[in-house]
């Protein structure tokens, strides 16, 4: 032993030894993990013996008894009636309605080209590192719903002159907010306040059309009655004026083609929507599989998002009546379980419509799956919001930006960066929650799986063991990549340039 | 409407102003007997000010004394309940319109910055100009970078807010105000928050702006800024304007009991 | 109105079971087949001349009533019991009964069980929200017997826990029953109880307030009928037009337009036997003796022979 | 120019009313009002008028009349003749036997696993992460879903069972175990429990007490065994063990007599249990994580032993963070119990789709779900915001 | 038990302690030949080290060099791997109950206070005293306003830690681990997550201890305090103890080259 002294030198550095035995080492390294305490050492071994233990019936039950192969039944019944192991067999016979349901074999190509521009699509939005980040998003929430509508069902809507009348309406309030937003404009100039006036005539036109019963006609290919014809024409004279004006106003400087966007984009969707492009029809009813349950989680996340979005400004705005509506709207949705939910959308949303208005029960699942989620995603959202310093706000106000922009440049670009991992949750939850829709008669995925299961070529004792194990691991698939991305997102951003 | 202080700070500015500049006629912030309060509580009694084009007032005062509602009243972050308030001929009332006119020619700048922080530098300075003012992005970036450039930070128009030092971002917020070509500028302690070699930086881009002739409202407590460009200095206390005069005079002459204890505190 | 909204949209919505073996089932190809199927395509074919232009509905025991109200469809033609409560408070109009049922019970044959009254202890599948449900506590309780009810939504899902064992019992309508013992692992394993305990008319039903379509599916019916009385088949139904009976005549629309006044073509009842064939054709066709069913006529058969099925004259 | 033409307001070109922000937020407050009242107006006249139209009665007078059908688990005494309203009633309390049974086994699976998660035991550890991937993953309908046809209905079935010694058989007809009838004088026994439970309460505030005063601390566990199990034993026996065991015993369809839990039961409750204990897991473990490693330190270097840590120091913390989560995963089992419909389980939503069917009644039945669940949802929130203002750590 | 190198530090102890106060002969902690590795990484090396009664030790050292592995070694918060270490006259094994025993004598102060928000200022200093040494409540809270009143804060006892200023709560960790009356105290930067103003009252209260004889092994970059009150001070470096000496000494004279490059870091 060196000798220490009250003063005291060191002479030499000294070298880094190897770690005892105890401490690396495959020995140390198990010895640590596994038997540190006499108590630690019985768990795992108790522990070791149940891992053991699992992974060989797992293993025996999915592979050594399974049985790959077979026309029907016979190839999966034991010998004196007991169960074997799983049934593979069954899932390969079935393979085709899990993921399409009844989808006409000769139009599955359809199917398939949507889920691969999906998958190319999702890519470009959420893997960071690719580029035209805004194009992929554009193409993905704007063109691709609008596509796989087409496609899926075949096409040719037969559109109502009030549903017509409606679009036109939109557009025109769109523009009509774009252009009076400008600083020369405003509300007051003439032809603004004529076009105001056309646009507030066709609401309440539509409205009505909606209460007052009357003769419809054809004008333009679409049926009309009186009340809906006049909407729409004012919401077209609306709509022209209001781009006239703004091109005036625009001539020389700023973006002129942007105010053609709204009606452009209402003119080629009623296009694409109604035109035959030569392709069969499909109806809901033949969809079904991991395509429906696709159909339904999709639509409903791109629907709660946006609502979710209104519904937690309506939360934080300070318009009592705004906000008490919101309150109450998500206190209810979220204090219900979703199986009522998609009970009422079943049987009361068709009550509630006029007589002769019926809603595909598909839509009204996904109406009842959106507005459960949407109630879910304002509060993830609304904890984005409040944890925006009060600072962004005032700079935005300093700087003269309208609400609306404040809150579409400034507050939501940050609130929902934060919150990503808390919307994919919900949408991990939204996913499973898709599965639900089996209780009221669709066959998504869970749905197929367990009408493949009463087939009596198939039944089995351990047909549905085998079933529900490939539909739980699909489910498992999906749900666990999005919680690795969110997780992902959430070191992301962690480490990002936020400093 | 003619008030008491306002021909004398008239007759001062035009005798004992420090800097080259010229102030004009005309005015360009005026409030008169403007009240405020938050809730039971009275934070401005009877403020009246009156401010020209041209001119740079410093406002100082202990914390607390309603120097930052002041000038937040100024661009109606907040709104006041009695008296009046008129910024380059628009009287500030609740009317939406004339709000939005007001705050695009009064520019701020905050305490803490209050950079955008998922928009690059450049677009921190475009977006009120695109979004507000409607112009085209090309011009909107040319302008930016000519600000950027006058506060000595181009090469860091496509970095993010957080990747900047504090004296930087402030400069940035500086610039983002002036993109909007503002007729005033108010700036609320625009370097408490920074370190001190980075003070300096900002300090030296404002004396450049009052140079150019910017009518400026600061409140800060650097009094070396005051003496250098303020043709008045205000002194404010619980709620009212206790003292007002120019430089010079208010730091070697002070009047008030307050304006010699606040000063003997902060000058050292 | 409905027959508009119909011809509109050039397609019959027509609920069914959702999978019942002999009455409506999918066949590999997807296909639908059954005699309840058989009535959608009959009115089908009485509408358009074409059996094909039906959109079939599977529906559960729970969602046939409210699918009907709602207008999701525009008749149910699912094995549905015609009880006063329904044709009331349920706003449903049944247009005529294409199987006279009744409930039945259905045990594993090494429970050794002969009849129903031996069943006190029994643990019975039943599916949930049917008349069946009503019935099966109505008849232990007036034997004084005791059971366990397994109550499940969907009738294959009560089927496969029958199946699995979970109970000892399975009960529905007879017919029910003969089609479910196709479903089982070795249906020889089962036995379908003597003991019927309950009348379960079985017939198409179609919104109330709207009497046009109400007569074109209750006469869709009726001529199905006139059609096995007189003998009008599938096959020799063209030679028929020629025949000298006036009866045979006047269904086939030779003598007077009777599609008239129920809104349809003059051959509507042609277009239903050359689709279907007659009503004695269809039930061969689907549950008949010679199908994997093997259910005799029994009570269906036409009055003429004994049995309850009486078509109304058209005249 | 004078002063006072200067300070002449500029009047802004097309100043309207509809710019000042009291007036603009009234006015779309009331046309928000104005269409909302207007939207539901037209839904209730739309309703009425299907309704007249398909001649449906409605209201909530069917709930008065006979019901007709049995059902399979009634804690209370039901039969076909009680009304709708009662068979509702049976739906409700079945809700909440399984929302109790399922919340307690899940606190339970969670914590164990959350717990587990911590371990430095890599095996525990790694099982407990795969657990709860597994499950957190998976739609709880499909967990369901398996154990009730993957598991329970493929277990054997209750005839030619050999007989069981301890009378406990699980058969694909559920769980059966003996049940205790109770004699005369049993009352006497469940007195005595009571008794030691008081008696062990008080004992234990004495030594509290005591503890507090001098410092000393006695060991009261056996003393309190002794106390709740031992003295009810000793009753039950002088009094002549006035009890016994009923056996299940094979008639000819069922295993009869013990006490029956019902497949449909056992399936949900294991699901729900190991659904939530899976996300309960996590937010135990985020809870523990919580408390910063050196307050554990903190704890040890004053000579706190793991377990007085663990009880004085973490456990307060982490249960602070735990509890807020923990009750709306309770809500959420709760809500989910309503999947019980998929295997017959006759929880509230299974038998109201039972009346529904059989009275047609579906908005009176949608209107009594909601209004139950919510009120269950709405009451925890209100403790819950109790709760939370209650426990919040002081900070300045 | 009598090793080579404590008669060498006794006797100096006896010429060049700075301070009054007598180091007794009794030795309070001794480490010899202690190693740890925290898997591959070698953190101590060799380490040897003797405290006596009653002498105050400052460890310094650059950041990763292991001054906190060495304390914590020292009342078991990390176990070593060879070597021994005698704390009291008990040598810490893996004897749960010696552990205990040792724990009870030695008090720590960490860097971020631990203290335990969900407990009363009083009810963090009473807590130990009544659990470990089975104190009645009564006593422990008269023992812990001692103390508290020593630290000069009794007026905050029935605060919560989260209402109290950083160096408040400093203060209340210290008067917590007085309150098991140890024999030796353990500092690890009891001031570095403090502000300037704040690092003041806690030396102070930290000077006051060792001026009553308090046995203290205190890391910190405070060398003013080390010149003040340390007998010894320590530095260390990639695990070892590259010198040590008397304060003065080792200021003003370091031998070590690496001594020499930390301490010109240091002291501006
Ligand atoms: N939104 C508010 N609600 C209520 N009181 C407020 C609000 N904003 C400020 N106050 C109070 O008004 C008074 C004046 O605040 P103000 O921020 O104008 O002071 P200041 O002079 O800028 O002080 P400092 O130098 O600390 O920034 C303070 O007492 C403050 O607490
Ligand atoms: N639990 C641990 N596991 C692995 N390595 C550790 C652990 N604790 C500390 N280390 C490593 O051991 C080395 C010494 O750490 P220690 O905390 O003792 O340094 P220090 O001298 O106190 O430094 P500082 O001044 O930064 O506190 C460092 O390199 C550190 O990274
Ligand atoms: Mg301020
Ligand atoms: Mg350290």
């Amino acid at each position: 032993m060196e000798e220490q002294v009250f003063q005291y030198v060191s002479k030499d550095q000294k070298a880094a030894l190897p770690p005892p035995a105890s401490e690396v080492g495959a020995f140390g390294i198990v010895r640590r993990n596994l038997f540190a305490t006499p108590v630690d050492s019985i768990l795992s071994i108790a522990a070791g013996l149940f891992v053991l233990w699992a992974a060989w019936s797992i293993f025996q039950w999915a592979v050594l008894d399974a049985v790959f192969t077979g026309e029907d039944r016979e190839a999966c019944l034991v010998e004196g009636g007991g169960h074997g192991g799983a049934c593979w067999a069954f899932v390969e016979a079935k393979f085709g309605q899990f993921i399409y349901g009844t989808y006409p074999f000769a139009e599955r190509w359809r199917v398939d080209f949507l889920f691969v521009a999906l998958v190319l699509l999702v890519a470009g939005v959420a893997i960071p590192k690719v580029p035209y980040k805004r194009l992929n998003a554009v193409l993905l929430f704007g063109v691709f719903p609008v596509l796989a509508l087409v496609l899926l069902t075949g096409g040719r809507f037969a559109f109502s002159g009030g549903e017509l009348a409606l679009l036109f309406l939109i557009a025109a309030a769109v523009t009509i907010s774009d252009v009076s937003s400008e600083p020369q404009v405003g509300f007051h100039s003439l032809p603004v306040k004529i076009a105001l006036g056309a646009t507030l005539l066709a609401f309440v036109a539509i409205l009505l059309s909606n209460f007052v019963s009357a003769r419809s006609f054809e004008f333009l290919d679409f049926r009309f009655t009186l009340l809906s014809l006049i909407s729409f024409l004012a919401a077209v004279v609306a709509l022209g004026l209001v781009v006239f004006v703004g091109v005036m106003a625009r001539r020389g400087e700023g973006n002129v083609a942007r105010l053609f966007f709204p009606a452009a984009a209402v003119i080629l969707f009623l296009f694409l929507m109604s035109t035959n492009f030569g392709l069969p029809q499909v109806p809901t009813n033949f969809w079904g599989g991991l395509m429906l349950t696709l159909v339904v989680a999709l639509s409903g996340i791109g629907a709660s998002l946006p609502l979710g979005i209104l519904l937690a400004l309506g939360r934080r705005s300070d318009m009592p009546a705004v906000k008490l509506l919101s309150v109450v709207f998500i206190e209810f949705w979220r204090g219900v379980p979703l199986i009522t939910v998609l009970f009422m959308a079943n049987f009361m949303l068709p009550l509630f419509m006029p007589e002769g208005v019926t809603f595909n029960q598909l839509l009204r699942a996904c109406v009842g799956v959106a507005l459960f989620s949407a109630a879910y995603m304002a509060e993830v959202v609304r904890g984005g919001l409040q944890a925006i310093p009060k600072g962004q706000y005032e700079g935005a106000d300093a700087m003269a930006l309208t609400y609306w922009q404040k809150m579409r440049l400034i507050i939501l670009p940050q609130a929902l960066k934060l919150v990503i991992p808390g919307i994919v949750n919900t949408f991990i939850g939204l996913f499973k929650d898709t599965s639900l829709v089996y209780i009221i008669g669709l066959a998504d995925l869970l749905g197929t799986v367990r009408r493949g299961f009463n087939d009596p070529n198939w039944i089995t004792p351990s047909t549905p063991a085998t079933g529900l194990i490939f539909a739980a691991f699909i489910y498992w698939l999906f749900c666990f990549s999005m919680s690795r991305y969110s997780i992902y997102t959430e070191r992301r951003l962690d480490t990002g340039h936020r400093s | 409407m003619s008030l008491p202080n306002e021909a004398a700070a008239k007759g001062d500015a035009g005798t004992t102003r420090p800097t080259k500049m010229q102030v004009s006629d005309e005015v360009a912030v005026q409030m008169v007997d403007v009240n405020k309060w938050f809730g039971e509580f009275h934070v401005l009694r009877d403020i009246n000010l009156t401010v020209h084009r041209g001119e740079r007032i410093v406002i100082c005062g202990p914390s607390g004394s309603g120097k930052s509602t002041t000038i937040r009243c100024i661009n109606r972050l907040e709104d006041h309940q009695k008296g009046k308030i008129v910024v380059d001929g628009i009287e500030l009332t609740d009317d939406l319109k004339k709000i939005d006119e007001v705050r695009r020619e009064v520019g701020m700048v905050f305490q803490h910055f209050n950079l955008f922080p998922h928009l690059t530098i450049l677009e921190n300075c475009t977006l009120a100009p695109i979004w507000v003012r409607k112009m085209p992005k090309k011009k909107a970036e040319e302008i930016a970078m000519h600000y950027l450039t006058r506060v000595k930070i181009p090469e860091q128009a496509n970095k993010y807010p957080g990747q900047l030092s504090g004296g930087q971002q402030q400069r940035v917020a500086i610039a983002r105000s002036l993109c909007m070509n503002p007729k005033v500028m108010l700036f609320d302690e625009p370097t408490s928050a920074l370190d001190p070699e980075m003070i300096k930086e900002v300090l030296d881009v404002m004396v450049g702006l009052a140079e150019e002739g910017m009518t400026m409202i600061c409140v800060t407590h650097e009094m070396g800024f005051a003496r250098q460009v303020a043709n008045r200095v205000i002194f404010m206390d619980a709620g009212q304007i206790v003292e007002q005069n120019e430089p010079h005079a208010f730091f070697t002459d002070p009047q008030h009991e307050r304006t010699k204890l606040f000063l003997s505190q902060i000058l050292h | 109105q409905t027959l508009d909204t119909v011809k509109e949209r050039g397609q019959l919505r027509c609920g069914v079971n959702t999978g019942l073996p002999g009455f409506a089932s999918q066949n590999d190809q997807g296909a639908w087949q059954g005699l309840d199927v058989d009535y959608c395509k009959a009115v089908a074919a009485a509408v358009f001349g074409d059996a094909s232009k039906v959109q079939y509905s599977p529906l559960s025991a729970v969602q046939r009533f409210p699918a009907l109200q709602n207008n999701e469809i525009d008749m149910l033609a699912r094995n549905t019991t015609w009880t006063m409560d329904r044709d009331t408070t349920l706003g449903l109009a049944f247009a005529g009964v294409n199987y006279y049922d009744g409930q039945g019970f259905m045990v594993k044959k090494d429970l050794g069980v002969n009849s129903a009254l031996e069943l006190s202890g029994a643990t019975v599948c039943v599916q949930s929200g049917t008349t069946t449900e009503l019935n099966l506590a109505d008849y232990f309780r007036t034997n004084k017997m005791d059971y366990n009810p397994v109550v499940i939504e969907a009738q294959s899902d009560v089927n496969s826990a029958y199946d699995s064992g979970r109970c000892d019992v399975l009960t529905t309508d007879a017919s029910g029953l003969a089609a479910s013992r196709l479903e089982m692992a070795s249906p020889e394993n089962h036995v379908i109880l003597p003991e019927i305990i309950s009348k379960e008319p079985l017939g198409p039903a179609v919104r109330q307030g709207d009497s046009q379509w109400f007569n074109i599916v209750k006469w869709t019916h009726n001529a199905l009928l006139d059609a096995e009385e007189l003998g009008v088949t599938q096959e020799n139904v063209d030679e028929m037009m020629t025949s000298e009976n006036p009866e045979i005549r006047r269904l086939l629309g030779q003598d007077k337009d009777f599609g008239a006044s129920i809104g349809l073509s003059k051959d509507w009842a042609v277009n239903i036997i050359k689709a279907v064939g007659n009503y004695g054709e269809i039930f061969e066709r689907n549950i008949g003796v010679n199908t994997p069913l093997e259910i005799q006529r029994g009570q269906n058969a036409l009055w003429t022979k004994g049995g309850l099925q009486y078509g109304m004259p058209i005249r | 120019m004078s002063v006072e033409t200067e300070t002449m307001p500029r009047r802004v070109s097309g100043s309207s009313i509809l710019n000042n922000p009291t007036v603009r937020s009234i006015v779309i407050q009331v046309s928000l009002i104005v269409f909302l009242v207007g939207f539901t107006w037209w839904i209730i006249d739309n309703t009425a008028r299907n309704l007249a139209a398909a001649n449906i009665a409605s209201g909530f007078d069917f709930l008065w009349s006979r019901a007709g059908f049995d059902i399979a688990i009634t804690p209370i005494a039901y039969t076909s003749n009680e009304t709708y309203g009662e068979a509702i009633v049976i739906g409700i309390l079945n809700t909440l036997i399984i929302s109790a049974a399922g919340i307690a086994l899940a606190t339970i699976l969670g914590f164990v696993v959350g717990i587990g998660r911590l371990s430095g035991n890599f095996l525990i550890r790694m099982l407990s992460t795969v657990y709860v991937e597994i499950f957190r993953n998976i739609p709880p309908l499909l967990v369901i879903l398996f154990w009730y046809f993957g598991v329970l209905s493929v277990l054997s079935g209750p005839r030619g069972l050999e007989e069981s010694p301890i009378g406990i058989y699980l058969t694909n007809r559920g769980l059966q175990i003996p049940s205790i009838i109770f004699g005369a004088l049993a009352w006497a026994s469940f007195a005595a429990f009571v008794v030691g439970i008081v008696a062990a309460i008080v004992i234990a505030q004495r030594n509290k007490k005591h503890q507090l005063a001098t410092g000393e601390r006695k060991p009261i566990l056996w003393t309190a065994l002794a106390l709740i199990l031992g003295l009810p034993i000793l009753v039950f026996i002088v009094t002549g063990v006035p009890a016994v065991l009923e056996f299940p015993t094979a008639n000819r369809f069922n295993l009869a007599g013990g006490i029956q839990i019902r497949p449909e039961f056992i399936a949900l409750w294991l699901a729900l249990s190991i659904y939530t204990g899976a996300f309960i897991a996590e937010i135990v473990r985020a809870g523990i994580m919580s408390v910063s490693k050196g307050q554990n330190e903190a704890a040890s270097a004053l000579g706190l032993r793991r377990g007085q840590a663990l009880r004085l120091v973490v456990v307060p913390q982490a249960f602070r963070v735990i509890i807020p989560p923990l009750t709306s995963q309770y809500l959420n089992l709760t809500k989910n119990s309503s999947l019980g419909l998929a295997v017959g389980y006759p929880e509230l939503v299974a038998v109201g789709s039972t009346v529904l069917n059989q009275s047609g009644q579906s908005i009176e039945i949608v209107c009594i779900w909601m209004a139950v669940y919510l009120t269950i949802s709405l009451s925890v929130s209100f403790f819950m915001n109790w709760f939370n203002s209650k426990m919040a750590l002081v900070e300045r």
